[in-house]
């Protein structure tokens, strides 16, 4: 393999964490100017590999060659002098400086030794602008949206990337328009022989900009080709070891009965939030939330449950009149909540996978009514084995499980506590082949067992396959509702697309 | 109007209703006396304030400064009262030692993941305890270095003195605040502050800027222990206890939060300025007994906090309602 | 009693870390106001930095005179001479400082030192001839009291070679850690039968370590010896009941000296003496100690 | 059967071994007890007697610290607690009454904590501070600046007395911490503490009542603080408002860190807690004992922070260090 020109290379690498083997003697090697797709399972290695040639993480074994020379990468700075970009799987950016100090930091601009702070916005400004943003760089950026710090956080692994840049999930946030830019920045960088490695849950997005693709499997190199006369379903296979069948839209079938009214919000809303929406939700539903990024679902989820009280508006529950306005009223009438920011919302980081599920059932039972440690285990046991939970144990801190791991769990904890309603807030994101069509499995069995549920997504084939009905947000106002026949793609993205002129049909 | 900036403003805007009320009471507060004394007085507090400022914007703490002032004072005392050496070269060795002080302290805290809280409540009884070996009295100091300084005094109508010591505060305050806000070490240290696993991924040297923020720390501890000596011309095993609970005050009560990331080097010097305008009016009103002292001390703190917490609440960034 | 109605005069105290310190401030009050004086009060919560603080705030306010109780002998001569520049007299309350003595009017203080030395020729006296080996519970690591009632008690046995400090901690004047430190001198001098006598620094100490003795079952007073410096009331209840044998009384009445020197210096410009030394009289058992304790309590200690 | 083999190899108990055996070494009658007067009298009682106020302000501390708070305040809310059963129970009011009332005083101080805290959303550090200031003032006020002497023979009891041999104030402590950890434990409040901790936002998402939970933490360490504050009076026979306490927050804390709770919140032990407050107070006897001068106090009481913290330190159980996690670590 000498003869190849990799401009950065894994040489049989070994991880190991405690005694779990996250990398298995891996090899793989990055060509200038290809696009290299790295995919695998939630919990594969994907991530740890990065950190590895990053040097945000030290290997156990193996080495790591740039330009085919050996190098030990003691930290993610020293990698950037070897023109390693790298965007982390999740945002890893300072939401408390300013757009520009995120993009610059550590070789900000200087003037005599200052910081020249007019350059390094304006030199922002112009960066931000070749990915469609007008923001000022001044602003700090925990003011902007998941989806704008995304992008931020791409532009600055892009503007520091002289060979390398690595995308760990870089799409999970993002919508079409802002994939395709991001994609049209990549292929720029392919010309300009930049080696890129993307890894995605999204089959698509790889058929769309790789080259190659290596696939790993429980920490194990299973296969690096090229994509060239490679179909979806061998990746697949490959992904999992085994054939599955996923397929996108299943629909669901027609004038299914309606079970009886759940829930009823009237005028339900928040001032500066969310516009007043009416919503009637039956037992036995799945509605779909559709809308662009920043319309307001979360906010709408939000107010549903109790976690912001709503101002106006009133909501029955089973036909009576229900006072929401904290989590625990919504939760003692069988409400649950699956945030869509997982680290910080959602998951006890330092506390075991087995608290993390029956946190919300313990806290439905009280103080006084301790589940004993055998029956916690017996419930983590129950649902970490029906969803699949991949975990070396259940007494480990759920923060050293992969992020769809993570979500499993958290899902989890919402079915312990045997609710009724279930709002999923992008239940999806950043989650594998595997996961996703778990959790699709399970969005169907939990309609089918007469809970309701409101699922936002951003996929909307994903939303087509599972949901009864469909709301439309836009400008954080519930524009449109779809049903039957116009449960498909396109309607919804003329729904969302429309403005100012009524909901089709 | 920046976010991040409306602390800042609530406290100004704090401290310059409480001082016009103090005036109205005693309008012999608003001189130049009493300016001149509010930066004098506060020079040692103000310029261990601002290193507080560093440390916790990068999210730590440090107790050994007050313990630093006090050894800093004794040091240098022993040296030019006992050891016969001119200040200027006990200062650069007091310095110095405050420097290796700080950085072993820093070093203790990255590379040991020990708390800073108790780090530096280690580094605060080795401090205090080392300035009770070198003596346990309080050493005067004589020397025409000192006097000539204490003379570098403007004087304004009215009685005012403008010292050296204070102007080197403000000195002190502006450098702090370049540093802060103009240079990569002060975004460092923000960064640190904000998120340390994303300041470590997005190539912050979080090694080098911890050992920085603690050195800088108890340098300018060292450097208000100087001040401190030249303010007495004395050094004391016991003096300036307790300094860093007033200078985490002045931090916080300058807008800066304790959770690191967010806050302003001037903000502190507002703080600062705030803390010595409560101990003026208590003087001036001067009917409080010792423990009422501590009542209203107590209280005023309290009014100010939630002052501009309830002002500003919706606006502080960083902590997003739960 | 002068009359000084119309003077205000600005009192900086130390704090109020003890019982004795809070005594003073009580009967400097009274004294203020008996001679019809606004005297303006500052706590400095034990910092010198406050102190100078205060005496600055004084002069901006422009009194008429300044009492101070200064929490530490050096460092004054900055602020003094900005009183003396703006013709405002000091005197100096229970210590003295390291200043040049035109800085202040005069200095109201015992001599520490000689208390100190009391307490040891007491000791001396008492024991005769015997070998005694003695615990002495320090003051606060460091304050001038500690460091000189340190000096005097040894300056005090110098002469009487069967005497000897065998054990020195600090007990931080206060009665809590008097307490634990004698428990731990009874532990490690063969559960007290090796100490003859324990020395303290104040009253509250000595208070704690008659508790510390008498738990470890031994009659203080009588098997070991209790010599302290201040005069509080409960130590006087103790020297009552046989369980201490002597204390340096150390006056909180420093205030009065200090009026009656500036009505002095104001009616007709007579400069006081320097130092106005108070008494460091001994009290023991033969000194009516029940009759002190009642006259104290009423006090205020 | 495991866990307990394994939680007697923690560092906290080695660490404690270590400290004591310095001590006999230094001191060698240091593990002589005898029986006197019907109590155990020695070195290693006075350890647990002295360590006893410690120990009880880091119970109450635990949990204030596990919610990723801190309480500043113990120390003079200990000295209100003494100086209210002190000056009641001179005023003619029955022991008991003076205790309760006093133990009232010290749970609302902690309640007003909390409501700091969890209310006005003010830091914790800052917010204790309030009362850290303000109440020694308080206690003052109460006291007048005095020491208000009693000879109340229950309080005395409390302070002084024995029990089985043992001095009432380690029974008090071990009790309260038999009674806390089973609280804790046996509930579903050291879960629900540690949630908090850990991440306020999820837990409030989880149905988690955070404010309650903070009121409750704080409002247990003003309790403590009152218990030990009872205790300290009782000893001395006087409430001394002006010392009573005085720094034993920064030992509370110090108690709970090397019990092995981060000051970041989440995970947290209570009986690990009072065995750091052992180990505190083993280094502060030892160095009475040995004899050292006590200018030495601190550097040796520092230096023993250094090497309990060294040990105990992930660097020491985990030779190889993982680069990144560690960046949570700490502040
Ligand atoms: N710091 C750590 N300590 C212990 N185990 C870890 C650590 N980091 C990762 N792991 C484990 O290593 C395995 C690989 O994780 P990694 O994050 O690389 O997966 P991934 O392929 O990126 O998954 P996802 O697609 O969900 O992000 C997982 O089982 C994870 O639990
Ligand atoms: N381009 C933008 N610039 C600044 N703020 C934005 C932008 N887009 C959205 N926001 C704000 O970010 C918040 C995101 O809203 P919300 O999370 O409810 O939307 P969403 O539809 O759930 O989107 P997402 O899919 O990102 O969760 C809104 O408060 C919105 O005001
Ligand atoms: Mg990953
Ligand atoms: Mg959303």
């Amino acid at each position: 393999m000498n003869d190849t020109a990799y401009a950065l290379e894994a040489r049989g690498i070994v991880k190991i964490f405690g005694n779990h083997v996250a990398l298995d003697n891996v090899n793989f090697g990055l060509l200038p100017g290809e696009v290299h797709a790295l995919l695998g399972e939630n919990g594969a290695g994907k991530s740890t590999l990065i950190k590895i040639l990053t040097g945000a993480y030290q290997p156990t074994g193996g080495q790591v060659l740039a330009d085919g020379v050996a190098v030990t990468l003691d930290n993610p700075q020293h990698a950037q002098k070897y023109g390693i970009g790298t965007v982390y799987q999740e945002v890893n950016l300072l939401p408390n400086r300013s757009v520009a100090e995120n993009l610059f930091l550590g070789h900000q601009p200087t003037r005599f030794g200052f910081v020249d702070r007019r350059k390094m916005e304006r030199d922002s400004r112009e960066v931000l602008k070749r990915y469609g943003l007008d923001l000022d760089p001044a602003s700090e950026l925990g003011a902007h949206s998941v989806a704008v710090q995304q992008i931020v956080a791409i532009a600055r692994a892009v503007e520091l990337s002289g060979k390398v840049l690595i995308l760990d999930e870089p799409t999970a946030s993002l919508d079409r328009n802002e994939v395709e830019r991001l994609f049209e920045i990549i292929r720029d960088l392919k010309a300009r022989g930049l080696a890129v490695v993307f890894i995605t849950h999204f089959l698509d997005q790889v058929f769309a900009i790789a080259d190659r693709v290596t696939i790993l499997r429980n920490g194990k190199l299973i296969e690096t080709r090229t994509l060239d006369g490679t179909t979806r379903t061998d990746v697949v296979r490959l992904m999992l070891g085994k054939d599955v069948a996923f397929s996108g839209a299943t629909g669901v079938e027609d004038a299914r009965p309606l079970g009886e009214v759940l829930l009823d919000f009237k005028g339900y809303g928040k001032k500066r939030s969310v516009h007043p929406f009416n919503l009637t939700i039956h037992k036995g539903e799945v509605v779909g939330v559709a809308g662009l990024l920043g319309s307001g679902r979360t906010e709408m989820a939000r107010i549903m449950f109790g976690a912001d009280s709503a101002d106006e508006g009133t909501v029955t529950v089973s036909g009576k009149p229900a006072n929401i306005s904290r989590p625990t009223d919504a939760i003692a009438r069988g409400f649950g909540f699956l945030p869509e920011d997982r680290k910080v919302e959602g998951i006890f980081g330092d506390l075991s996978v087995r608290e993390n599920i029956v946190i919300a059932l313990q806290g439905k039972l009280g103080w006084f009514s301790a589940l004993s440690r055998d029956e916690q285990l017996e419930i983590a046991g129950r649902f970490g084995e029906s969803m699949d939970i991949r975990a070396a144990s259940l007494d480990m801190p759920i923060k050293l499980l992969s992020g769809g791991n993570q979500q499993k769990a958290i899902l989890s904890r919402w079915l312990a506590t045997d609710p009724a309603f279930l709002i999923l807030d992008e239940p999806t994101r950043g989650i594998d082949v595997g996961a996703h069509a778990e959790i699709v499995r399970t969005i169907n069995r939990l309609r089918d067992e007469g809970l309701a549920l409101v699922v936002i997504s951003s996929e909307l084939d994903e939303v087509v396959a599972y949901s009864t009905r469909i709301v439309v947000m836009r400008d954080r106002e519930l524009v449109a509702e779809l049903s039957g026949e116009n449960i498909n793609p396109g309607v919804i993205v003329q729904a969302i697309a429309n403005h100012r002129e009524g909901p089709p049909a | 109007m920046s976010r991040s900036l409306r602390p800042l403003v609530a406290t100004a805007v704090i401290f310059a209703i409480a001082y016009a009320l103090a005036v109205f009471q005693f309008p012999n507060m608003f001189s130049t006396r009493v300016l001149g004394n509010f930066l004098t007085d506060n020079a040692f507090l103000g310029i261990t304030a601002v290193g507080m400022t560093f440390v916790i914007l990068s999210g730590g703490i440090d107790l050994s400064v007050g313990a630093v002032i006090g050894f800093t004072g004794v040091l240098i005392a022993v040296l030019i009262s006992l050891a016969g050496w001119h200040p200027l070269a006990a200062f650069a060795l007091a310095l110095a030692i405050a420097a290796a002080f700080g950085g072993i302290m820093g070093l203790a805290i990255h590379y040991l993941q020990v708390p800073a809280f108790i780090v530096t409540l280690a580094g605060m009884f080795l401090a205090r305890g080392g300035a009770s070996v070198i003596t346990r009295d309080s050493i005067p100091v004589n020397h025409e270095f000192y006097t000539w300084i204490s003379e570098l005094t403007i004087r304004v109508p009215g009685g005012g003195r403008f010292s050296f010591i204070g102007l080197l505060m403000i000195a002190i305050f502006i450098i702090g605040a370049l540093v802060a806000h103009r240079t990569k070490f002060g975004s460092y240290v923000y960064a640190l502050g904000g998120n340390e696993t994303s300041a470590s991924l997005m190539g912050v040297p979080v090694a080098r800027t911890t050992v920085g923020v603690y050195m800088l720390s108890s340098v300018l501890a060292a450097l208000a222990g100087i001040v401190f000596s030249l303010y007495t011309s004395a050094g004391y095993p016991l003096a300036a206890v307790g300094v860093e609970l007033d200078a985490i005050s002045a931090v916080v009560i300058g807008g800066t939060l304790l959770t690191g990331g967010y806050g302003f080097v001037l903000g502190t010097f507002i703080g600062v300025m705030l803390l010595g305008l409560v101990q003026t009016y208590i003087i001036f009103d001067g009917t409080l007994s010792s423990w009422w002292t501590k009542i209203v001390i107590g209280g005023l703190l309290f009014l100010f906090i939630v002052l501009q917490r309830l002002i500003f609440a919706a606006s502080t960034p960083g902590e997003k309602s739960h | 009693q002068a009359d000084l109605s119309g003077k205000v005069i600005g009192f900086s105290q130390i704090g109020s870390e003890s019982g004795w310190r809070a005594a003073e401030t009580s009967v400097t009050r009274s004294e203020a106001e008996a001679r019809g004086v606004d005297l303006k009060f500052a706590d400095a919560q034990q910092k010198q930095e406050n102190q100078i603080k205060a005496i600055r705030g004084f002069i901006a306010q422009g009194v008429d005179a300044i009492l101070m109780a200064p929490v530490v002998a050096t460092g004054w001569d900055d602020v003094l001479a900005e009183a003396k520049e703006a013709e405002i007299p000091v005197v100096l309350l229970d210590r003295g400082i390291d200043a040049p003595e035109d800085l202040y009017l005069t200095s109201v203080a015992s001599d520490q030192v000689l208390e100190g030395r009391v307490a040891g020729e007491w000791l001396v006296n008492e024991v005769g001839d015997e070998d005694c080996s003695v615990v002495e519970l320090q003051g606060t690591v460091g304050s001038s009291p500690a460091i000189n009632r340190k000096q005097g008690f040894e300056e005090g046995i110098a002469s009487a070679s069967n005497i000897k400090i065998t054990q020195s901690q600090t007990g931080d004047f206060t009665r809590s850690k008097g307490k634990e430190v004698m428990e731990a001198f009874l532990k490690s001098s063969n559960g007290g039968a090796d100490i003859c006598a324990v020395y303290a620094h104040n009253d509250d100490m000595a208070v704690g370590a008659i508790q510390a003795i008498k738990d470890a079952g031994l009659k203080p007073g009588t098997d070991i010896k209790v010599v302290s410096i201040d005069g509080v009331p409960d130590i006087f209840t103790a020297i009552a009941a046989g369980e201490a044998n002597a204390t340096v009384e150390l006056t909180p009445n420093m205030a009065g000296p200090a009026l009656d020197a500036l009505a002095a210096y104001w009616a007709d410009g007579t400069e006081p003496e320097k130092f106005i030394i108070t008494e460091s009289k001994l009290y023991t058992a033969e000194n009516d100690p029940q009759g002190e304790y009642d006259r104290r309590k009423g006090l205020g200690y | 059967m495991r866990r307990v083999v394994s939680a007697l190899a923690s560092p906290q108990l080695l660490a404690l071994l270590g400290v004591l055996l310095i001590n006999w070494f230094l001191f060698p009658p240091f593990f002589r007890i005898t029986w006197q007067d019907g109590r155990l009298f020695g070195s290693l009682i006075d350890v647990l007697n002295r360590g006893a106020p410690v120990a009880i302000l880091a119970i109450g501390m635990a949990g204030v610290i596990a919610t990723k708070g801190v309480d500043l305040s113990v120390g003079a809310i200990m000295a209100v607690a003494g100086a209210v059963a002190a000056t009641m129970v001179v005023a003619g009011y029955p022991a008991p009454v003076a205790v309760v009332a006093a133990l009232a005083v010290g749970l609302v101080c902690g309640l007003w904590n909390g409501f700091l805290v969890a209310v006005l959303d003010i830091q914790p550090i800052i917010a204790t501070l309030v009362l850290m200031v303000a109440g020694r003032g308080i206690a003052q006020l109460i006291t007048e600046g005095f020491i208000v002497t009693f000879t109340d023979p229950l309080l005395i009891f409390i302070g002084t007395g024995s029990f089985l041999g043992l001095p009432m104030a380690a029974v008090i402590a071990l009790v309260l911490m038999i009674v806390v950890t089973l609280i804790i434990r046996r509930t579903a409040l050291g879960l629900f503490i540690e949630a908090v901790g850990v991440n306020r936002a999820a837990a409030s998402l989880a149905g988690i009542r955070s404010r309650m939970l903070l009121f409750l933490v704080y409002g247990l360490s003003g309790f403590c603080a009152a218990v030990a504050g009872i205790i300290v009076a009782g000893d001395i026979r006087g409430a001394d408002a002006n010392n009573a306490g005085l720094w034993l927050e920064l030992d509370a804390i110090l108690a709970v860190v090397i019990g092995g709770t981060s000051l970041l919140g989440g995970r947290f032990s209570v009986p690990l807690a009072v065995v750091g407050a052992i180990i505190i107070q083993a280094m502060n006897t030892g160095i009475l004992v040995s004899g050292f001068p006590p200018e030495f106090n601190l550097i040796v009481k520092a230096g023993l922070i250094f090497i309990v913290l060294v040990i105990q330190s992930p660097l020491a159980t985990r030779l190889v260090p993982v680069r990144l996690p560690k960046a949570e670590a700490r502040k």
